[in-house]
């Protein structure tokens, strides 16, 4: 078609506001899904590292909740934490549960090697060391770094970012039972 | 040492084409001549930094205040071409023999995975800066697309070169071309790991 | 050719000597994968002579297999194989086209493919001496310096002194342990005049040079010239790999930018990269450099600029 | 609801602003070219892809003005209807010519030329037409080392380990003149392919005297002139010692094929008047034909 | 009977990936496995039907001059939606392909069909054609994902063949894209008598 | 003592030099002489006898067609029995004069003095001096036979400094110029004076150190002569290193003054003129015995040579007679080279007869010459290190085979001097340089057909 000002101006607004409509209508409906999309993985990933329970999710402060029973009683805390790896952040849940003992650990996001670090998600070797593991309110080491955990093979780098990102995680729920424990005080 | 780390990260370690795989089309297609191969490299690091500022601009002043994010695919991509076609205009008028010796490439640029994964990388990506993750403000997202840019244009000319080589080997007939080009890429690419860890 | 085989022949002997039969096992399976999967792609692929009678194949195949563990499975061998002889020199098409060292390639693939097994240390049992087992001296520092102890304390936590490694007493890579049967294999080269010395000297000058700066500044966090030198692949690589013809720049002055690249991107990688060795790559990375070097630096040609 | 309002605002605007940019640009540092690489630029796709090898679309529309045929550019993304418009609208059509084929005029094979010399040097002709007039007694004839082989680029010609002489595959031959090129004797020629691809040519370029061309190859043209003789269509003439047919005028009519005392005409794709006469196929090289079997390997040896 | 041809011709004689070369970076990128390939594929096979349909329905509107930006701008609108139900209904894949999918925007092989095919036939023609193309690059796609898969992690389709333990990660890694490509180009110029 | 040589490349063959002490005897001429008109570089003389025309030795057969040509001199008594095509040594066809010798001895043309007595007393007048050069045919006998009054003629505007007297003789197994400077110094000397006193400077004879007896004899013969003559004031004798091709004009005046002559430029432009001793020689005869250039030092030599020879031979001899004299061919496939081992070339017409600069017949057995399969090129480097030229031989052929002209040109192929060095040093046997001789052929094809400036 041969062009003239007006009709560029016509047909290239035209399919501009036609296109910037038909975006806005579909992110109007599927805004929705996608943060129910979002709360979904984080509920799933929440339930995931902690004991079965009945009651609701509260989120305490952003990246820290708490699984309640439907009594009101604490099941456990799940804390979101992450630490830079091999690939770059390794983003971690961890559930604790009221006595300090990791109940369970879900990894949410990493970008760590195929084959390598991405192992951190699939070793039971490895991920199952953090178990139903209480560390006393000790720092959680890999062997190598003088502590009794065992890495990835080949991938120490991960298995350090993983253990650490544990460690910040605990390291918050020491931080809010001390704060509980002022307060009850 | 943020830059250091930037420069060291963009260029070497997570270089652009060798293993983040963006502009990959123009790596293989303008790559059989050296001088080809610098041309496109220079328009490349001048529209990476130039639109990653622009996109950068837009989305931290006018789409994030407005909770409009995932505008930025088509925003971003706008934004790009009309800039790119912009300098190449102007460089055509004002610089005949600088346009001669990068401005044919800048249309090659714009439907170029390398400027809009760039921009689209620049807003979201984290870096790992004395063990915290931050976002990038304005200065180290410029370095930052300059940098990969430049790893960009190692690649490209080192590719160059190779494939100016191979050009007067004798390749088997199957092999002629685009797959010893792509097996030497794989080479390089296995070659920069090495640099891993290095940042 | 086979002026490289005999020069390799001092390193090969101490490897078997040193890790027994396993070693011997890994050589032969080298030896036959490479030479087999040349010949048979030759023939039946490619469809031209077979260009086993060069032994070119031979010497990929003793390199590669120096380039292992003493205890790595066998199976590594024959994939080392594969990628040297199939994706290293025949795509490209077959000996002298190649771009890039088949054998460091090979290396290097396994490297990256198989962490473990290929840094896997503990050493089988060898005729003469009992085995060494534990990390390579490099391993040892990386490992180390990352639990933040100094150099001298992880050093004189094991038994190892530059000296000793000259006659095979540290463990390492089959081609690695003993630098005495190597530098003989370098002597033989020089005076067979196989090779020049321009590449090997520039690779020893530089990684000398870049580890005794560092070695200044810092002694607790950086080893110094003579623990570089004759550790890990150093002179295995700079001997016998870096010089390879194919892959190494034509001119001397090439020659020369070329060690010190590797030199440096080495001694890089050792000191701030993931990898405890960085030879391997360094070569690698600088046989993508030699085209442009040889572009570079060409011979003055006579009545010309 | 706001975020349609929005999206639509941001957009719109964001169009309109780029828009009169570029407007306002193109309008301020306009640049006169020429008008054909638009024309041109508009046919292509538009991918900007760089597949060509040129520097985009534009780029390729410049080279294909500037190219003088279209044969070795080519937009992967188009296609050939892009690149078949393209060249209408350049108006860059190959000429029509009649049908061609390259024949070997030579039909020196192994057994009737006696080497006289052993050559070891490296085996291309053209390395060893600049050394020496070949490895036998004949100056002229095709050398075998298969340079022309090399240079098809169609796989139009091969070698004859039997006889050591090229053979064209007609079917495959474009008549693209590669090998014509590329022999350094002079030995190939293209030829109109004739109906039916019926030729008759002269297979020698021998220009010796007649005895010493004899001597060289027992199937030399010896220049007798018996063929010009009893051509009615004063097609052949010789010169220099050797016959050529003019193709131009040649009426296939075969009289000058068994003139011939030394078998140096050959008729090519001619129908088998007797089942055993012709070679079975079309791309049977002349060295096959009857002609050169029927001289007794035993008599060439002596 | 011409349809159908307009597949084959996508998935054979002008395979983007293997002979047209085009679209090479998500080829790369994301065929770390073969869902991952395939899943690319066929996100990048519906934005080329939609937009080569919407594309055929417009060009009679569009005026030449303003003919590239208005084809960018339906892509990049039809890209997006598909960001948006992505992330809405399969969040899992949308994450794993990442950057990859916003950059179909800048595929060639999107905005070639558009102008070569898509501008100068029938909507349902084009409907075809984008199949076809689709189809051909989420074969090959599939195709290179399953040699890497296969070979780094000895899985296809996450089935595993042998143990993980003996794949070769560089397969899977940046390296392997490219040569495993390579091979399967040397391959299909075989199968296909183009070499 | 100093030893002069180049410095970029060079190779260190075997000199075999195993003729060296066969002196120069006359060879007995042949029944059927044929000249060919096309003996030097440069535009081929025309004819100027007919078929039957009786010839005496010495008189003209033919004429310069055009400014870079030479006149022929019939070598022989006889007569005329054929003019036109005749096969040379690779089998081509070159127009030839066909004389059938008299049995009566030769009759010699007049003018030309014929005893051996020395004269070292010459006109110094340079025309006069050119003209008879000219007139007697005289061209280069160090291999590329260029006319000699056209070389001694330096363009205006450029001044020759040093006179190169070329005595290298760097070639494997070559004898006859050493001979020449051993049998006959003075005369030799006497030449290097005249061409000195033409370009009125200075002169240097190189000779290679493999040849200490012709250094000593020339020495000598300098001395005796310069006392009695001022005309050899300004000679020197140089020692040159043994090392191939330090006879090269453009490696023997980097070896003598240190200069290196611009790619395409003329050894004048850098004030050298270089001479071969046997020209030296052939222009001593022409200005003081009037002779043409009707008769050369040829050496017939090899390790399969029946006999060690080096005779003089009548310009148009052919190569079967000179065989025939040595002793004849030995058994089994024998290659015969005119020339020697690195730049001559395959003689496969043994009925093909010798020119002007003929300088020797190689005999070698099969395996002397049997050439390995060629391998791989390993990229050694080895053919760069031996180019004298600085070169890069291997990437010419990679070039040269994939047709790339332009980037040939750069690589400045059109340099090459196709010494041969680079096919001597190369461990996979690859043939460089046949294959680089054609590149450059169609090179300097390509560099003449542009128009100039
Ligand atoms: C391409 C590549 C990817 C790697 N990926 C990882 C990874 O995902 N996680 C990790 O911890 N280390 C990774 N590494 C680092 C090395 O495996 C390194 O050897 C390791 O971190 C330390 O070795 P170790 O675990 O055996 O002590 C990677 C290295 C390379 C070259
Ligand atoms: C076309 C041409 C013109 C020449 N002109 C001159 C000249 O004017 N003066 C001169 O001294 N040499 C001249 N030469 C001679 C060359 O420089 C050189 O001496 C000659 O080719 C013989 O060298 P060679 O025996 O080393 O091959 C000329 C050569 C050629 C090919
Ligand atoms: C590689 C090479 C080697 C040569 N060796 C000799 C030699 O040994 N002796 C010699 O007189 N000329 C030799 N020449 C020829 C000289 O370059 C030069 O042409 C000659 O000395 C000029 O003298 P002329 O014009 O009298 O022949 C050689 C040429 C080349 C290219
Ligand atoms: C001095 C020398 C060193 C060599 N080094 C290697 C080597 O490191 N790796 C290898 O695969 N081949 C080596 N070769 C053999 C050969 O050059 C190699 O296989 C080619 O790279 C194959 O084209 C060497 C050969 C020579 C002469
Ligand atoms: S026809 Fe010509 S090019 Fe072909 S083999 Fe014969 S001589 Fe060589
Ligand atoms: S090179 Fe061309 S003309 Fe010759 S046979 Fe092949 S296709 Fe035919
Ligand atoms: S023949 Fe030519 S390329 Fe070879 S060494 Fe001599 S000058 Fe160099
Ligand atoms: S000497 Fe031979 S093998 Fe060595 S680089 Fe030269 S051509 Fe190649
Ligand atoms: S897909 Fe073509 S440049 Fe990325």
């Amino acid at each position: 078609m041969q062009s003239s000002f007006k009709n560029m101006v016509f047909s290239l607004g035209g399919i501009c506001l036609v296109c910037a409509a038909l975006l806005g209508v579909v992110y109007y409906y599927t805004a929705g899904p996608i943060a129910e999309a979002v709360k979904a993985k984080q509920d799933a990933a929440i339930s995931a590292v902690l004991p079965s329970f009945d009651g609701k999710i509260d989120e305490l402060e952003p990246n820290i909740y708490i699984g309640k029973a439907s009594d009101g009683s604490v099941v456990g805390y799940a804390i979101l934490s992450s630490a830079s790896g091999y690939g770059g952040a390794v983003t971690l849940m961890t559930g604790i549960t009221a006595d300090g003992t990791i109940y369970n650990v879900q990894v949410l996001s990493h970008s760590e090697t195929p084959g390598l670090g991405a192992k951190c998600t699939t070793d039971e070797g490895f991920y199952g060391q953090f178990r139903n593991l209480n560390s006393q309110g000790s720092i959680l080491r890999l062997k190598k770094d003088g502590g009794s955990l065992n890495a990835i093979s080949a991938a120490t780098i991960t298995s350090r970012a993983y253990t650490n990102a544990v460690n910040s995680a605990l390291e918050i729920f020491y931080g809010l039972i001390e704060e509980e424990n002022y307060e009850e005080d | 040492m943020e830059y250091v780390i930037i420069f060291i990260s963009a260029i070497f370690v997570n270089n652009i084409l060798l293993s983040q795989f963006l502009g990959i089309c123009p790596f293989l297609g303008v790559s059989s001549k050296k001088s080809t191969a610098i041309g496109m490299s220079g328009a490349v690091c001048f529209v990476i930094t130039l639109a990653t500022v622009v996109t950068f601009l837009l989305n931290n002043y006018v789409l994030a205040p407005l909770k409009l994010e995932f505008l930025q695919t088509i925003s971003f991509i706008l934004v790009i071409a009309a800039l790119v076609q912009s300098v190449e205009i102007i460089l055509k008028k004002i610089a005949p023999s600088l346009y001669q010796a990068l401005g044919i490439f800048l249309p090659l640029i714009t439907t170029n995975c390398a400027v809009l994964g760039v921009a689209l990388t620049v807003v979201t990506k984290q870096f790992d800066f004395s063990g915290t993750m931050q976002s990038l403000n304005l200065l180290e997202a410029t370095v930052y697309a300059f940098a990969t840019s430049l790893g960009y244009g190692l690649a490209m000319i080192i590719f160059s070169s190779l494939r100016e080589h191979l050009a007067l080997a004798n390749v088997p007939k199957a092999f002629k071309g685009i797959p010893i080009a792509l097996i030497t890429a794989g080479i390089l690419a296995l070659a920069f790991m090495g640099f891993s860890g290095l940042v | 050719m086979a002026d490289v085989c005999i020069a390799l022949i001092p390193a090969v002997i101490v490897s078997v000597l040193f890790y027994g039969w396993h070693s011997l096992l890994i050589f032969a399976v080298s030896c036959l994968s490479c030479c087999g999967i040349e010949c048979v792609v030759t023939t039946y692929l490619l469809k031209k002579k077979s260009t086993c009678g060069d032994l070119s194949a031979l010497v990929t195949a003793i390199l590669l297999a120096l380039n292992l563990p003493p205890s790595c499975p066998w199976w590594i061998a024959i994939i080392g194989a594969v990628v040297a002889i199939g994706i290293g020199k025949l795509s490209f098409g077959g000996l002298g086209q190649n771009l890039f060292n088949p054998a460091i390639l090979a290396r290097v693939f396994l490297l990256v493919s198989f962490p473990v097994q290929m840094t896997n240390w503990t050493s089988p049992k060898g005729f003469i001496a009992d085995a060494f087992t534990g990390a390579t001296p490099l391993g040892m520092i990386n490992e180390g310096i990352m639990n933040g102890e100094s150099v001298s304390q992880i050093l004189s936590k094991s038994s190892f002194s530059p000296v000793l490694s000259l006659f095979a007493e540290v463990g390492g890579s089959a081609g690695e342990i003993a630098d005495v049967a190597l530098l003989i294999g370098f002597i033989y080269l020089l005076c067979r005049r196989v090779i020049k010395p321009y590449i090997t000297l520039s690779i020893w000058a530089s990684v000398a040079l870049f580890s005794f700066i560092f070695n200044m500044i810092n002694p607790d966090l950086y080893t110094g010239p003579l623990f570089n030198l004759l550790t890990g692949g150093v002179l295995l690589g700079s001997i016998f790999m870096a010089t390879d013809y194919v892959t190494s720049p034509m001119s001397n002055l090439g020659g020369v930018i070329f060690g010190l690249g590797i030199g440096i991107i080495t001694m890089l990688i050792r000191y701030f990269g993931a990898y405890p060795e960085g030879v391997s790559f360094a070569i690698l990375i600088m046989n993508a450099f030699v085209p442009l070097i040889n572009s570079a630096f060409k011979q003055r040609k006579y009545g010309r600029k | 609801m706001s975020v349609i309002v929005w999206t639509i605002i941001v957009i719109a605007s964001l169009a309109v602003i780029l828009a009169a940019m570029l407007f306002f640009i193109s309008k301020k540092f306009k640049v006169e070219e020429d008008p054909r690489i638009d024309v041109v630029e508009k046919l292509m796709p538009g991918a900007n892809c760089g597949g060509c090898g040129f520097a985009g679309c534009h780029a390729f529309a410049e080279a294909a003005v500037r190219a003088e045929d279209l044969e070795s550019i080519f937009c992967p993304v188009g296609g050939v209807a892009t690149m078949k418009n393209v060249a209408e609208a350049l108006g860059k059509k190959a000429v029509e010519k009649a049908p061609q084929v390259a024949v070997v005029r030579c039909n020196g094979c192994k057994e009737v030329r006696e080497k006289t010399t052993i050559y070891g040097g490296t085996a291309k002709c053209s390395v060893i037409a600049a050394l020496y007039a070949g490895d036998t007694g004949c100056g002229y004839g095709c050398l075998g080392c298969g340079d022309c082989v090399g240079a098809c680029e169609f796989g139009a010609l091969s070698m004859n380990a039997q006889t050591g002489l090229p053979e064209v595959d007609e079917a495959k031959c474009t008549s693209c003149g590669k090998c014509v090129k590329a022999c350094p004797k002079g030995v190939i020629e293209l030829r109109n392919k004739g109906p039916r691809s019926m030729r008759v040519f002269v297979s020698c370029i021998n220009r010796d005297k007649g005895a010493v061309a004899r001597k060289a190859c027992k199937n030399a043209c010896i220049g007798c002139g018996k063929c010009a003789k009893v051509c009615t269509h004063d097609a052949i003439t010789v010169e220099n010692n050797v016959a050529y047919i003019d193709f131009s005028k040649c009426k296939l009519c075969k009289k000058c094929v068994s003139e011939c005392p030394t078998g140096a005409i050959h008729a090519l794709n001619f129908p088998a008047p007797k089942p055993v006469a012709t070679a079975p196929t079309p791309a049977a090289s002349p060295a096959s034909k009857p002609e050169t079997e029927t001289k007794p390997v035993e008599e060439a040896k002596q | 009977m011409k349809k159908i041809k307009l597949i084959l011709n996508g998935i054979i004689k002008e395979n983007p990936t293997f002979v047209l070369l085009l679209g090479m970076c998500p080829t790369l990128a994301t065929t770390t496995s073969a869902i991952n390939g395939m899943s690319m594929g066929l996100a990048t096979m519906a934005v080329l039907i939609l937009s080569n349909m919407a594309i055929s329905a417009c060009a009679r509107i569009i005026p030449d001059k303003v003919r590239i930006p208005c084809y960018i701008v339906l892509i990049a609108t039809f890209v997006t939606i598909l960001q948006l139900l992505m992330q809405a209904f399969v969040p899992d894949i949308y994450e794993k392909l990442g950057l990859f999918i916003p950059l179909i925007v800048v595929n060639c092989i999107v905005l070639g069909r558009a102008e070569a095919f898509a501008s100068k036939n029938s909507i349902l023609d084009s409907a075809f054609d984008g199949l076809g193309i689709g189809l051909g690059f989420t074969i090959a796609l599939t195709l290179l994902g399953i040699v890497r898969e296969f070979l780094g992690a000895g899985s296809i389709f996450g089935y595993q063949i042998f143990p993980a333990d003996y794949g070769c990660i560089a397969f899977i890694l940046a390296p392997g894209a490219f040569i495993v490509l390579g091979y399967l180009i040397v391959i299909f110029k075989k199968l296909t008598k183009q070499a | 003592m100093k030893k002069f040589t180049f410095k970029i490349g060079g190779v260190h063959p075997n000199d075999s030099k195993i003729s060296a002490e066969a002196a120069i005897e006359p060879l007995k001429i042949s029944p059927k002489i044929y000249i060919s008109m096309a003996q030097h570089l440069g535009a081929p003389a025309n004819p100027v006898v007919a078929v039957g025309d009786e010839v005496r030795t010495g008189q003209i057969i033919g004429e310069p067609s055009a400014f870079m040509s030479c006149y022929v001199h019939s070598s022989v008594t006889g007569k005329v029995v054929s003019v036109g095509p005749y096969k040379d040594i690779a089998g081509r066809e070159a127009i030839h004069v066909g004389i059938d010798v008299s049995p009566d001895g030769d009759v010699w043309a007049d003018g030309i003095i014929t005893d051996n007595s020395l004269d070292v007393k010459f006109p110094t007048d340079r025309q006069t001096l050119l003209d008879k050069i000219k007139a007697c045919g005289i061209v280069g006998l160090g291999g590329a036979t260029f006319p000699t009054h056209v070389k001694l003629c330096p363009p205006p505007g450029s001044v020759a400094e040093c006179l190169i007297i070329n005595g290298a003789e760097c070639e494997p197994y070559l004898t006859s110029d050493y001979r020449l400077m051993v049998e006959r110094p003075e005369e030799v000397l006497t030449g290097v004076a005249i061409i000195k006193c033409i370009l009125g400077c200075r002169a240097v004879v190189g000779i290679e150190e493999n040849k200490p007896k012709a250094i000593e004899s020339m020495k000598k013969a300098l001395e005796s002569l310069s006392e009695k003559n001022s005309e050899f004031n300004d000679i020197d004798i140089l020692t040159l290193k043994k090392k191939y091709p330090q006879g090269g004009e453009k490696q023997l005046i980097a070896a003598v003054l240190g200069r290196e002559v611009a790619s395409g430029a003329l050894p004048i432009s850098v004030g050298a003129v270089v001479q071969n001793v046997g020209t030296a020689l052939a222009v001593y005869e022409a200005v003081q015995k009037n002779k043409p250039l009707i008769d050369n030092t040829i050496t017939v030599t090899g390790q399969v040579s029946p006999s060690q020879k080096n005779y003089l031979t009548r310009v148009g001899t052919p190569y079967k007679d000179i065989i025939a004299a040595a002793g004849g061919l030995p058994d089994g496939n024998i290659k015969v080279i005119s020339g020697g081992p690195m730049m001559g070339r395959a003689v496969s017409n043994l009925d093909a007869t010798t020119l002007k600069g003929t300088g020797a017949v190689l005999m070698l057995s099969e395996e002397q010459t049997k050439r390995k399969p060629a391998q791989a090129c390993i990229s050694c480097g080895r053919c760069v290190d031996a180019c004298p030229m600085g070169l890069e031989p291997f990437y010419l052929l990679r070039l040269s085979r994939a047709g790339m002209m332009d980037a040939l040109e750069e690589n400045a192929v059109q340099d090459c001097i196709e010494c041969g060095c680079c096919l001597y040093s190369c461990p996979s046997s690859i043939a460089l340089l046949d294959e680089i001789r054609l590149a450059k052929a169609s090179v300097m094809k390509i560099i003449k057909s542009r128009p100039r400036k």
